[in-house]
């Protein structure tokens, strides 16, 4: 009951707000919004305390299943959900970008929270699927609509890019899913897990786990399967920014965990290692370029890459301690990248561009609480210990040097050796970026103060900062949620 | 008492320290008072409670890896955690002077702080990932700080190479600390060191039946000798970089771009002396391996004796206490890799307990004279604590205690370093007469520049110099710290470090080799500096490190940033290329169709038709039989 | 049944001529020709087969008086069309061009 | 031994209905001539239309367990000529729907043409046919009334009676004839090969076992295929309609692209439900699935280029046609009820589409920028349906019968189509967004339909909100739809 209630909330407020709501006048849309998105983050609490679950037909033709429910693996999802639908919300105030009625915007903002709390709390392949496929036209919306101003053909370049990329990848795991279905013959994630593809013979198993690990692989994104991040991110709003790099690309991890690894194990297995090389290069490739990207938004977008890389990484390991550092990884990230994309969305609003190749007085003295905020996210963007992001990097490291009994360690060291070596160019870049804006390289003199951050921007800022602290210094909040939904999935050795 | 509250009262104090940082007053008196109540508590828990250790404080369930997080109390540990928490007590209440006037003050206390709770958190871990924490933390506020005057482009670029140099190294750290980890199912030290100790000849044998690496790898996952080789290796280097040994030493000297205590903290007590403690921990590991013992006994051979001549060259005091540094630390790590197992690992930590007092009192007592003489080259500084007995006493003991002039602290440690390298020698299976060989030239190069130093500061000049403005705490810090530097070689007496017992004949062979030195220093006379007289034509070379920073650039940034480059144009043209390619496809495929539909005509839609129809019902008959 | 080899040839000849027809011709009437030649080749193969083995309701006979009917109604639309085409553009070629601005 | 057909009239009803409506309107016509314009007849015609599609929905009700037969033939074989079970009821419905939606379409157009009574009348003859194949199982029924279905829609597009639209209403009728021809050849092999007059199970496994009969069956089925290949819009017959959408008035183009489509899946089932669970193997699945790639490839990469509203739907349709046969090629009973379901979510939203069109009077893509605003029914119930035919939520059903097109080939192990699928569901979302993307635009400055002109038309209205209206409740609710169609 609680379960329907938290996705019936954002859906009906975000449906109203893009149809008939459309004309509401930003005064009264954005209360409206943020309090969507608060009941939807108490439900989302009420979720978990409750346990609360539904399950009935919904298509029993194809043996679909109307299923939601929160386990240990998607209980951390949920809340960085919940918690980023606030945050964007809540930075309408700061920024309501141009190019369409405010309503809708929000309306799309909160449409886009539904579709990945109904991906984090599906219980049924199929289902899944769908709700995978409810965020992209909102998403689309918002990059294509509400993007940047300046470049139209840049925008509909990138939202057309996004919608279908993303839309190739998940036709490709409807096949995947589908496949999986009618060779096992329940829809049902918790039989399908418990099955763990048993029913499968080996050469069907992997043909299924390709399938869904291609089409996932998109969502994430794995190298070379991320052409349409970066262009998306450079264009989208902050608040879209923040939602496709915290809430989007872990519904492909998400998908990771849940559909090939859980169900078709020994099949995963056996692509664990082109998976494990193509993460490591990405945390590599993510890293180089951004050592020369000058587009500071951009940037952060293939760091975004550098970081899913790990994720998929330890992923690709199989070992239980590989599953939790990715679940870990996934949460921090999304933490991350989000602190970082409002940090810089908020400099392309003060300087127009975010060019690393203009010449800028420092961040920290015209602008310290932005500074502060800066510095914290670059911190954590390098992996730097007591912040969010160490432990699951780590951790993914650890879990690819000692990976599970079947998989070939030498290929796995050798993918550990090269993270690390992209853990270091994570350092350069990062470093890059805090030499380049924080610390300036145009004397303040000639500068003047910039504004800072206040009101309801620094509030997000100091949550974001505040919540990449808090889950580097106690990253078993996540871990001890997921522990036991991870051993409990059957694929893992 | 947790040995947690040692690390969480400064990391609190840091913590409290970013929310006050606009108050210099209050940031000022949190940070002292933590200061010293980290002092207060490292003391007591020394006197009172050794040898305790602690895990599971923290439950990380992250499947079959085992997390205790352990931490240990052991009274070396407890003696070097009192150090440290001593020098950045001083460093603290020092910078209230020294920074008092510096717009950012606020953030800088901060930062000692939580740098102090990263080497104290180092200091006590008994388990790998806790002192990853504390090394990596610690990296980064030497980032803070090198760069704490941002708005200088040298300090920038300081702090920048000072982080990605070690960072480098840190990719051997991390992956031997994996490594281990892996190995040992553990991430608690003892638990490493003995699932490690009797480590299995499963890859020799694999490897020498014909197997490639990764298929022995795949065979092989319990602990290894080739693999805890190459592992220690590994750790080594990460120590190495941290430490600014040959090859990784050049970001050191230039980070004396930022403030003199950060230096102080930075040389003294914490980052660089911090791969001591490290290695120190898993010495029962190290002795055990003679590879890994001769790539640090060769590296840090190399680096004590270059840092020592550079130091005496170096036109610039305050390099010049940089690269002693280096050659201090250099003779730490010597004592780790020539000790043999029997004799530990404990001369390398006393001499770091040395290290800390001496250096932080002459970098402070430089700092103050830098700052009566409005800089710190040679040339500027000449004379400059001529007029004020404190640095005068000051700097006599420091440098003394630098030279390794017995009875001093300096002196105290550096004979049991020598009689550990001896001792080593004697085994015969590590770099034992390699370093021994080291350390005593370098006992010499260093008594020649400390006599420098000293010579220089406190030469006599006509204009009586200006002593400076200083509040109490400045000439206070550098009492008390004096006072430490004599005395603190009355540790051996307590019986924290497990020593040997050293005899007459270092003490005797010690007098001579500073004896030399200082004599080589004094051969142009007392008033003429002594580089000037002995290597002037060194002295360009010195001051540019040897030019290794360009060597840097070459051999690892340009190629890197080359590869940077190639990769976004590869990433941009080549990978979205096939992106791009499918939609001009689909664009082609598009316009060839309706160039194929443009004339419309009724009879080309019948020929179609029929044609289809042929064509299927061919389809049909060859497909269905 | 050797005898049925002549039907089912006139057949195909019929079948082919009128697909001949069809594929060549342009004259909207003749297609129609054409059309015919190729309905007839189908009726002719109905009537054959009902003669080679009755079926249950001898629709081999009963179906070809079906398709003549519609086929009579067919051509009357289709004399409609081509009298109209005519009448809008004086030509019954069927690749006459579909607007005034079109024509050369 | 009874020569006595039985005659069930009630299970008659659907196809009666349009049938009774021509004799109404024709006597009406006959009685009065040109009274009111004809415009009279438009009512009647949608009365009887509903009513029929009442009776088909009352059917299908019924028809839940056991299909409606009647026609039924003494012994020997006890064989019915009419047997609905809920599918074809289902298909029968949305025909007649769709009919009624297109005749909603011609009144909104009645006011240009005077022989509305005649437009109504061939509108309705059509229909029946439509209805009427649905339910044919034997030869003869199923090609009378697959060109009762035919025939009159090409004198409704020539009626229009403009150039274009004769060179259209030529293109149509040469194509139909031909095809028509190519359906009775394909017949007469059907007959030759199987020996039985109807499209039954037991009549093609027989064929199926017998490897000379069999060849003759492949091309029996491969002109059958080729021949409702014209109707549906198959590549490579589909030539007629880019040419014939476009020209011909809207509410044609309407029951082409709907009822039409209908009727020829309808057939299309027909044929198929024989074969399915009788044949198997690549070659059968290549005689169903090389039309359905080239049409799903063709029809969508045209799409993408069209700028007039009818062209780019024209090609959707061709597309979409490629999506109906695409279950269909892993001939089982799956497949079947997936293609069924796919077509009526098809007509349901091409038919919103077209309404939306005919409101907004744009004959080009940048004609329909900013309608959400102008006018949020048409506006909104437009990108409904194209999120419907792209397959994307908030359409979520498309999403669903799409999911549905594609697991019938996944089970059978059709790869070549399933991958074939998923290059035109990407391509698809491209043509459907990119019409999407220009809905919400800013207000034209200078364009005179922008400034906030009243919308005009109950009917299409009617069209608009009953359409929406369906696909949303199939939306929320999917089941209700595959419940339809069995």
């Amino acid at each position: 009951m609680v379960v329907s209630l938290l996705l019936a909330l954002p859906a009906a407020a975000g449906l109203w707000l893009v149809t008939a709501g459309r004309a509401t006048p930003p005064r009264l849309a954005r209360p409206l919004a943020a309090a969507s998105a608060l009941g939807t983050a108490v439900l989302a609490v009420l979720v978990l305390v409750t346990g609360s679950q539904v399950d009935r037909a919904w298509l029993p033709e194809l043996g679909l299943r109307w299923s939601f429910a929160a386990d240990g693996i998607s209980a951390p999802l949920l809340l960085l959900t919940a918690g980023i639908g606030l945050v964007v919300t809540a930075h309408a105030w700061v920024e309501l970008p141009p190019g369409g009625s405010p309503a809708g915007y929000l309306g799309c903002l909160l449409l886009v929270e539904t579709g990945a709390l109904a991906t984090f709390t599906a219980r049924d392949a199929v289902l899944f699927l769908v709700a995978f496929e409810v965020v992209l036209v909102p998403m689309w919306v918002l990059v294509g609509r509400y993007g940047d101003r300046r470049d139209p053909r840049a925008r509909a370049d990138a939202a057309g890019r996004f919608v279908l990329y993303t839309a190739a990848g998940s036709s490709t795991l409807l096949v995947g899913i589908l496949l999986l279905v009618v060779s096992t013959g329940t829809a049902d994630l918790r039989e399908l897990a418990d099955g763990a593809g048993a029913a499968l013979g080996p050469g069907r198993q992997l043909a299924v786990a390709l399938l869904l690990v291609l089409g996932l692989a998109v969502k994430v994104p794995v190298l070379p399967l991320h052409t349409w991040l970066p262009p998306a991110h450079t264009t989208a709003p902050t608040a879209g920014s923040v939602l496709l790099a915290a809430v989007l690309l872990k519904m492909g991890t998400y998908g990771l965990v849940r559909l090939p690894l859980a169900t078709v194990p020994d099949g995963f297995g056996r692509l664990a290692p082109v998976l494990a090389v193509a993460g490591a290069v990405g945390v590599v490739w993510g890293g180089l370029v951004c050592l020369v990207e000058r587009d500071l938004k951009r940037l952060v977008a293939y760091s975004s890459v550098a970081h899913m890389g790990f994720v998929v990484l330890a992923l690709a390991s199989g070992s239980e301690t590989g599953v939790q550092a990715a679940l870990l990884a996934n949460v921090a990230h999304g933490l991350v990248a989000a602190l970082l994309f409002v940090l810089v969305g908020g400099l392309k609003q003060r300087w127009g561009s975010v060019d690393l190749a203009v010449r800028r007085p420092a961040l920290r003295e015209t602008s310290p609480r932005l500074g502060l905020a800066l510095v914290v996210g670059l911190a954590a963007s390098l992996g730097l210990p007591g912040l969010a992001t160490f432990w699951g990097e780590l951790l993914a490291l650890y879990s690819a040097w000692a990976p599970a009994g079947d998989r070939p360690r030498g290929v796995f060291v050798a993918a550990a050796v090269l993270a690390a070596v992209g853990a270091a160019l994570a350092a350069a870049y990062a470093l890059r970026v805090a030499g380049l804006v924080w610390a300036g390289d145009r004397p303040a003199a000639d500068a003047g103060t910039g504004t800072d951050a206040v009101g309801v921007e620094r509030w997000v800022l100091v949550t974001l900062a505040g919540a990449v602290v808090v889950l580097g210094v106690a990253p078993m909040l996540v871990l001890s949620s997921t522990a036991d939904a991870v051993a409990g999935l059957g694929g893992l050795r | 008492m947790s040995p947690w509250l040692l690390v969480a009262v400064p990391a609190l104090a840091s913590l409290v320290g970013v929310v006050v940082r606009r108050e210099d007053r209050w940031a000022g008196a949190v940070a002292v008072l933590a200061g010293g109540l980290t002092l207060l508590l490292a003391g007591i828990a020394w006197v009172l409670e050794p040898g305790s250790t602690a895990g599971h404080v923290l439950d990380l369930p992250v499947g079959g890896l085992d997390l205790p997080l352990a931490t240990a109390t052991d009274p070396a540990r407890l003696a070097v955690a009192t150090v440290v928490a001593l020098v950045a007590l001083a460093v603290q209440a020092y910078s209230t002077w020294y920074l008092g006037a510096d717009d950012r003050y606020g953030q800088f206390a901060a930062t000692v702080s939580l740098f102090t709770a990263a080497m104290l958190l180092v200091v006590v871990s008994a388990d790998l990932v806790l002192t990853l924490v504390g090394w990596e933390v610690m990296g980064w506020c030497s980032y803070l700080l090198i760069g704490h005057w941002s708005r200088r482009p040298e300090a920038r670029r300081a702090a920048l190479k000072a982080f990605l140099v070690t960072r480098v190294a840190d990719i051997g750290f991390v992956l031997g600390v994996v490594g281990f980890v892996a190995g040992a199912g553990t991430s608690g030290l003892s638990g490493v060191v003995g699932a490690w100790r009797e480590p299995t000849g499963c890859l020799q044998e694999q490897l020498a039946a014909g197997a490639p690496l990764p298929e022995a790898l795949g065979a092989c996952d319990a602990p290894d000798g080739r693999a805890r080789t190459v592992l220690l290796v590994l750790l080594v280097v990460g120590v190495l970089g941290k430490s600014a040994q040959v090859p990784f030493q050049d970001w050191l000297p230039d980070a004396m771009e930022g403030p003199t205590p950060a230096s102080a903290l930075i040389h003294a007590a914490t980052m660089v002396a911090a791969g001591t403690v490290v290695l120190a921990g898993l010495h029962p590991l190290l002795a055990d391996s003679p590879t890994a013992r001769w790539v640090l006994g060769v590296a840090v051979s190399v680096s004590m004796l270059l840092a020592a001549v550079l130091a005496f060259a170096q036109s610039d005091l305050k390099r010049m206490l940089a690269w002693s540094t280096v050659s201090q630390v250099g003779v730490m790590l010597s004592a780790v890799a020539a000790a043999p197992p029997a004799d530990g690992p404990d001369a390398g930590l006393l001499h770091l307990w040395s290290h800390a007092l001496f250096k932080s009192l002459l970098f402070l007592a430089l700092g103050w004279a830098a700052v009566a003489a409005g800089g710190t080259a040679a040339v500027r500084m000449r004379g400059s604590a001529s007029a004020t007995p404190v640095l005068r006493a000051a700097l006599l003991v420091g440098f003394l205690s630098l030279a390794g002039v017995p009875l001093v602290v300096g002196g105290v440690s550096k004979e049991h370093v020598l009689a550990a390298a001896y001792d080593g020698a004697v085994a015969g299976d590590g770099p034992g007469v390699l370093v021994l060989v080291a350390l005593v030239l370098t006992s010499a190069a260093t008594a020649a520049y400390a006599t420098r130093g000293y010579l220089l500061l406190t030469a006599h000049r006509r204009d009586r110099p200006r002593a400076g403005t200083v509040t109490p705490a400045a000439p206070a810090v550098l009492w008390a710290l004096t006072g430490a530097s004599v005395l603190g070689g009355l540790v051996v007496l307590t019986g924290s470090f497990a020593l040997h017992q050293v005899s007459l004949l270092w003490l005797v062979l010690t007098v001579l080799v500073v004896g030399v030195g200082v004599a080589l220093a004094l051969v142009g006379g007392l008033d003429r500096d002594p580089a000037e007289v002995l290597a002037r034509r060194l002295v360009p070379y010195a001051d540019r490190g040897l030019g290794v920073d360009g060597l840097y650039r070459r051999v690892v940034a340009r190629p890197v940033l080359r590869l940077a480059r190639v990769v976004a144009y590869v990433d941009t043209e080549v990978v979205d290329g096939y992106v791009r390619g499918t939609a001009l496809a689909t664009r082609a495929a598009g316009w060839l169709g309706s160039r194929l539909h443009r004339g419309e005509r009724s009879s080309t839609a019948v020929g179609l038709v029929v044609g289809g129809a042929l064509l299927l019902g061919a389809v049909g008959v060859l497909g269905w039989s | 049944m050797i005898h049925l080899l002549g039907p089912y040839l006139l057949a195909a000849v019929l079948v082919g001529l009128g697909v001949a027809g069809v594929a060549v011709r342009r004259n909207a009437v003749l297609l129609l020709v054409g059309v015919e030649l190729v309905l007839s080749g189908g009726l002719v193969l109905l009537v054959t087969t009902q003669a080679a083995g009755a079926d249950r309701w001898a629709a081999g006979s009963v179906l070809p008086l079906f398709v003549v009917t519609v086929a009579a109604a067919e051509v009357v639309v289709a004399l409609a069309v081509v009298l109209a085409a005519f009448r809008a553009r004086g030509s019954i070629d069927l690749d006459a061009p579909a607007t005034a601005q079109d024509a050369p | 031994m009874s020569t006595v057909v039985s005659v069930d009239l009630l299970v008659l009803a659907p196809a009666l209905a349009p049938v009774l409506g021509v004799v109404l309107l024709l006597v009406g016509d006959a009685l009065a001539p040109g009274r009111a314009g004809g415009r009279w007849a438009l009512p009647v015609a949608a009365c009887v239309l509903v009513g029929g599609a009442v009776a088909a929905v009352r059917a299908a009700l019924v028809a839940a367990e056991d299909p409606a037969r009647t026609l039924c033939l003494p012994a020997p074989g006890d064989a019915c000529l009419w047997s609905a079970g809920p599918r074809a009821s289902a298909l029968q419905a949305g025909v007649l729907l769709a009919a009624a939606a297109a005749l909603a379409l011609v009144h909104e157009a009645a006011a240009l043409r005077r022989d509305t009574a005649v437009t109504a009348t061939l509108l309705l003859a059509a229909t029946t046919g439509g209805v009427a194949v649905a339910a044919a199982r034997d030869l003869g029924g199923w090609l009378v009334a697959l060109e009762l279905a035919t025939v009159p829609v090409v004198a409704l597009v020539a009626l229009r009676g403009t150039r274009p639209a004769t060179h259209g209403a030529l293109g149509l009728l040469v194509t139909s004839l031909a095809s028509f021809a190519l359906l009775v050849l394909g017949a007469g092999l059907w007959l030759t090969a199987t020996g039985e007059p109807t499209f039954s199970s037991a009549a093609a496994a027989g064929a199926w076992e017998d490897p000379q009969r069999r060849a003759v069956l492949a091309l029996a089925v491969a002109l059958l295929v080729a021949g409702l290949g014209f109707k549906l819009s198959l590549v490579p017959f589909h030539a007629w309609t880019p040419q014939v959408y476009p020209r011909a008035d809207l509410g044609t183009t309407a029951f082409l692209a709907g009822a039409s489509k209908l009727s020829a899946t309808a057939a299309l089932l027909v044929l198929v439900s024989a074969l399915a669970g009788v044949v198997d193997g690549p070659g059968p699945a290549l005689v169903l699935g090389l039309p359905a790639a080239l049409s799903l490839l063709l029809g969508t990469v045209l799409a993408l280029r069209q700028e007039d509203p009818a062209r780019l739907l024209a090609w959707s349709t061709v597309a979409q046609a490629g999506w109906v046969l695409l279950p269909l090629t892993a001939l089982s009973e799956d497949g079947l009820r997936a293609a069924a379901a796919y077509v009526l979510t098809y007509a349901t939203a091409t038919l919103v589409a077209f309404a939306a069109v005919s409101r907004a009077g744009a004959r080009s893509l940048e004609q329909t920028r900013g309608l959400l605003r102008r006018d949020p029914l048409a506006g909104g119930a437009l990108a409904l349906a194209l999120l419907v035919l792209a397959g994307l939520p908030p359409g979520v059903v498309g999403l669903v019968v799409k999911i549905l097109a594609v697991s019938a080939p996944v089970a059978a192990g059709v790869w070549p189509m399933v991958a074939v699928a998923v290059v035109a569901v990407v391509l698809g979302i491209a043509v459907y967004l990119r019409w999407l993307v220009v809905l919400p635009g800013p207000r034209r400055e200078g364009d005179a339909r922008a400034g906030g002109e009243p919308p005009r038309g109950w009917a299409s209205a009617t069209v608009l909100v009953v359409g929406t209206a369906l696909l949303a409740v199939a939306s929320v609710l999917p089941h209700l739809l595959l419940t339809a169609v069995g």
